[in-house]
């Protein structure tokens, strides 16, 4: 097992990776911006070095000054969390050049995953029910016009590099799909430097589901159940839960033992997600994210399994803890995530805390790095807090979300606190009821 | 006619009486009037939580920080640009590129930061005397550390 | 030539009885000046955490509570010995025991606090005229609300 | 179900029943004394009502206060909490007869296990196993003499309506009796006003091992497993864990069982426990609490089930939730009492708090009504916080507890986090290995 772990990163996952490594005897070292300076990771780490300023670009996503920091604290390891380098196949290459274990998967695994058009045909040819599409990049406007013909309207132009949203259009009918086509391209061209672009269907009120995944160097995966991610605004998840309210138990098992096997078909190391759309009972295979996520806390809750202590056992070589069947669902969880925004207008509000005050009690959980008298600094992602819950069953993990959303301080600055306390009043959201539209509807309506 | 000291008298013994008040009281602020002269203590504004692991068990940094130091820096301090190894010389054994005392012109390469097996000299950005040397040779440097000053 | 003292001599009680003052009025500043002596204490700046259910929803208390009053009051309050309910007169439709301006002697009965069956008569520690009435009749009250006040 | 329930108690566990309540839709009412008008739980509750001033006697046990408030605010049941009135069958019966529910046992009940003598029995006929003993009062010094020649010195003298240590002496050989006997009576008289005493063999290195037990309305009992609370200060918890390290599976189900067995033999209502000492494989039955107990919370780690609202569940009439099969014990649980006092010279330490930073993160539970800028009144109990710690294994629950530990920051204050850092750094503690004597021989050889 590792002795000493680097954490490329910061804010709560860096916090969350902290408490693994702690809880297995590992020491950390916390590398950071100057921004970042006063935060709780750092405060923590049993070790810390300011690798640049506060842009991202200098710091988080300075490999060389992340691997001399790993090299001066001599790290066995390095977890590159959530963002930032966790999905750039150069960097886990480096890592491991240099050394180091990178604690994620191959660089060859994220590759073949980070490019979406290899990733739906490799997933395609192992067994995972894809949307209907173009197979491949598009390879003009007339091959997009025949493709679009066949697999019927509505579809969804995406970018091959693509990911957030950009390079991403959708054409209602032949009239709108030159303009989707091209806009498409040009947005991908300005975001990703590349305007390969390829089509689906699209469909129209899916949820998003996803399963959580792990794989072990020694041929063995397994899947913790899936997530329903489906209350987005702007393709950022907004609340998560664990298990769907629209799945059942055979589709649930049918799909999971699906995509395990497709992990252990391409012998994948470490945690990793296959997200799915969900329509009329059908499963259609988005993408792969070859690493933790931000929402792995809620598969954590209904299974009572750390996933990042597993993520960093699999990557010391070790084989799974686990086995499929050790693996048991339990009661119902969900996480709101809370982000330093005005909840009505959604602009940032970095600022001072003044007041903070998390819940506690049974089946609450807080994964945050704030703390009274902490500064939110301007230059990063707006998320500062995840409150998961969990209970028996649904009903009872949304009362307990209710009550733990009430006695949530958060003072000094804006947060969506108060908008997560309207949404899961919402009666749509306590039936189950809602696809990947709903939260943008339900904010264009009640505006 | 009332002479003028030029210099101030500074009674600290009252100065830590209202600190010691302050403290025990909880009050933010004292002023205290007596003719034409007056104290004013406000007290620490401090409201962060210390988190107690760092409280209690201090960072064992593996840097050097010389942050004493820098609060008395006058001069230019020259600030590392990225986290490395350094080295004041050219080559182990070698004579240090520059000593306390020494004049540098613009452009003279102060010391060397090594990363990622690439050696970044740090130059002199002008012309000056190296008045405090705040690293030592073969010890890493963080972002932002003062590596010396130019005075 | 005036004699100036080189030192303060501060006034250490004085500055404790301030900060008790703001502590207990819940004022955020006290000046203090006499002749060309001053003193001012500034009370600590409260950033305690407002539960937000609380902040959000006020609670919706039984009682009703003569807040505002009670800062004017001048006289001396009668506050409640116990949580019961109020009953200004000795049977329903009966003339109240008292009203604002009648004059009572020590011993007189106030009102009447009804807890678990048992009539409970609130009588004048002292003789006074009624000031100010601050419940009503038949409504709940808290231990330590203020009842009435006698002048 | 209750609509309204007034909570008869204050601090930490005012705030577990009040958010019991709220996850359950019911409204509440925090009764309190002046001197906690700004307590968590009053801030929280739907309806507060200041029923005295500081000193309990006339605020939190005052019986017509209480009544009076529930009155008031038009209470359907009153939930008496651990502590103050929660075992006393007059305010039960009082409860009962004034038109509320008892969120407890029937008053009968109260009795029958408030005196010691009484309980021994009862219990010893449906088949517990109790320490041998004088079976009754001593009747004089010479029956004392007699009794200790038959059972075998060391023995215990203790007061029948004692508790909490008051009116208890050992005597360790016959020279030491009659001393023994004469204090324990003369203490028994001036803390309880009653002198009977009884006698029972004393055992040198038991564990304290307790039985969480819950029964309803319709003849079913069902047990949670045990509690090791050995580690204990003046006859005070201080650490608990569930389940024991010194227990083995079969010695756990059957113990378990027979303890079920009682509750469902006396009929007995809500949650309740059943505490004993275990000294080389044998339990000998201690008493019976017949209320919610503080380290109620690691049951609820291990089982999930949240105990609180089947308390109220089976007091509204309602049949248990669960069989005794459903009733699963997943991981390992472990809990810190932290008290506001000096971790050395144990001083209480009332004040206001200055920093206040609950730790977070998978598998913590912090129980607490502690908040920034809190004042903790000099007039109460010390325990101002518990930390409750899952694992899916005890080792997993040692570390996290430390790391939960390490985080955890209550400032202004002195409180006793730092004792409990050293003490789970402890081997003994690491490996388990204590008794009801080991806490209080540690702080001897440590000072």
């Amino acid at each position: 097992m590792f002795e000493k772990i680097l954490i490329a990163n910061r804010g709560e996952i860096a916090l969350r990776i902290h408490r693994a490594c702690r809880e297995m005897g590992i020491r950390t070292v916390a590398v950071h911006s100057s921004a970042d300076a006063d935060a709780m990771h750092v405060r923590l780490a049993d070790e810390s070095v300011c690798i640049g300023p506060p842009p991202a670009k200098l710091s988080y996503l300075n490999i060389p000054a992340i691997l001399t920091a790993a090299s001066i604290t001599g790290a066995d390891a390095i977890h590159p969390g959530i963002g930032f380098l966790s999905e750039n196949a150069n960097f886990a290459e480096m890592v491991e050049e240099h050394g180091f274990t990178f604690i994620g998967p191959t660089a060859e695994h994220i590759r073949l995953m980070g490019d979406k058009v290899t990733a739906k045909k490799t997933v395609k040819a192992l067994g995972l029910p894809t949307v209907p599409g173009s197979d491949g990049a598009l390879t003009d406007l007339q091959n997009a016009k025949e493709t679009a013909a066949a697999i019927g309207y509505p579809v969804l132009i995406k970018a091959s590099a693509g990911g957030g949203g950009k390079g991403m259009k959708v054409a209602s009918s032949a009239a709108e799909l030159e303009e989707a086509y091209n806009l498409a391209r040009s947005e991908a061209l300005a975001a990703f430097g590349n305007d390969e672009v390829y089509m689906e269907k699209y469909l129209q009120h899916p949820r998003h589901i996803e399963i959580q995944l792990l794989g072990d160097t020694h041929g063995n995966a397994v899947h913790f159940g899936e997530r329903d991610c489906s209350i987005q605004r702007r393709h950022q998840k907004v609340i998560e839960e664990a298990p769907s309210p629209g799945l059942n138990a055979s589709e649930r098992k049918e799909i999971g033992a699906c995509a395990a096997n497709v992990l252990r078909k391409i012998g994948y190391r470490g945690v990793g997600t296959i997200e799915f759309l969900y329509e009329n009972g059908k499963f259609y295979f988005i993408e792969m994210n070859t690493r933790l996520q931000i929402e792995h806390t809620i598969s954590e809750m209904v299974t009572g399994i750390d996933l990042v202590r597993e993520q960093i056992r699999v990557a010391s070589g070790l084989p799974l803890s686990y086995k499929q069947e050790d693996i048991v669902m339990n009661g119902h969880a969900i996480e709101c995530r809370i982000n330093a925004e005005d909840p009505e207008t959604f602009t940032p509000s970095p600022g001072k805390i003044a007041g903070f005050h998390p819940p506690g009690g049974l089946g609450v959980r807080v994964d945050s790095a704030l703390y009274e008298g902490y500064r939110v600094p301007p230059h990063y992602d707006s998320m500062i807090a995840k409150l998961i819950v969990h209970g028996t069953n649904r009903n009872e993990c949304l009362l307990r979300l209710r009550r733990a959303l009430e006695e949530f301080v958060i003072g000094g600055i804006q947060t969506t606190l108060p908008l997560h306390r309207r949404l899961i009043a919402e009666h749509d959201f306590i039936n189950g009821d809602y696809d990947i539209h709903w939260l943008e509807n339900y904010l264009e309506h009640k505006s | 006619m009332p002479q003028k000291t030029s210099k101030f008298d500074i009674d600290m013994a009252s100065i830590r009486k209202l600190a010691k008040l302050i403290e025990e009281t909880g009050l933010s602020e004292i002023e205290y009037a007596e003719g034409d002269r007056k104290i004013r203590c406000v007290g620490p504004r401090v409201n962060a939580v210390v988190p107690a692991a760092a409280a209690q068990a201090p960072v064992p940094s593996p840097v050097a920080e010389p942050t004493e130091a820098k609060k008395e820096l006058s001069g230019l301090p020259i600030t590392s640009p990225m986290v490395g190894t350094v080295y004041m010389a050219p080559s182990p054994g070698a004579a240090p590129f520059v000593k306390v005392g020494n004049k540098v012109k613009e452009g003279d390469t102060l010391l060397i930061i090594e990363a990622m097996k690439v050696m970044n000299p740090i130059k002199a950005p002008k012309a000056g005397t190296v008045g405090l040397i705040l690293v030592e040779d073969a010890k890493p440097v963080e972002f932002g550390d003062t590596l010396l000053v130019l005075e």
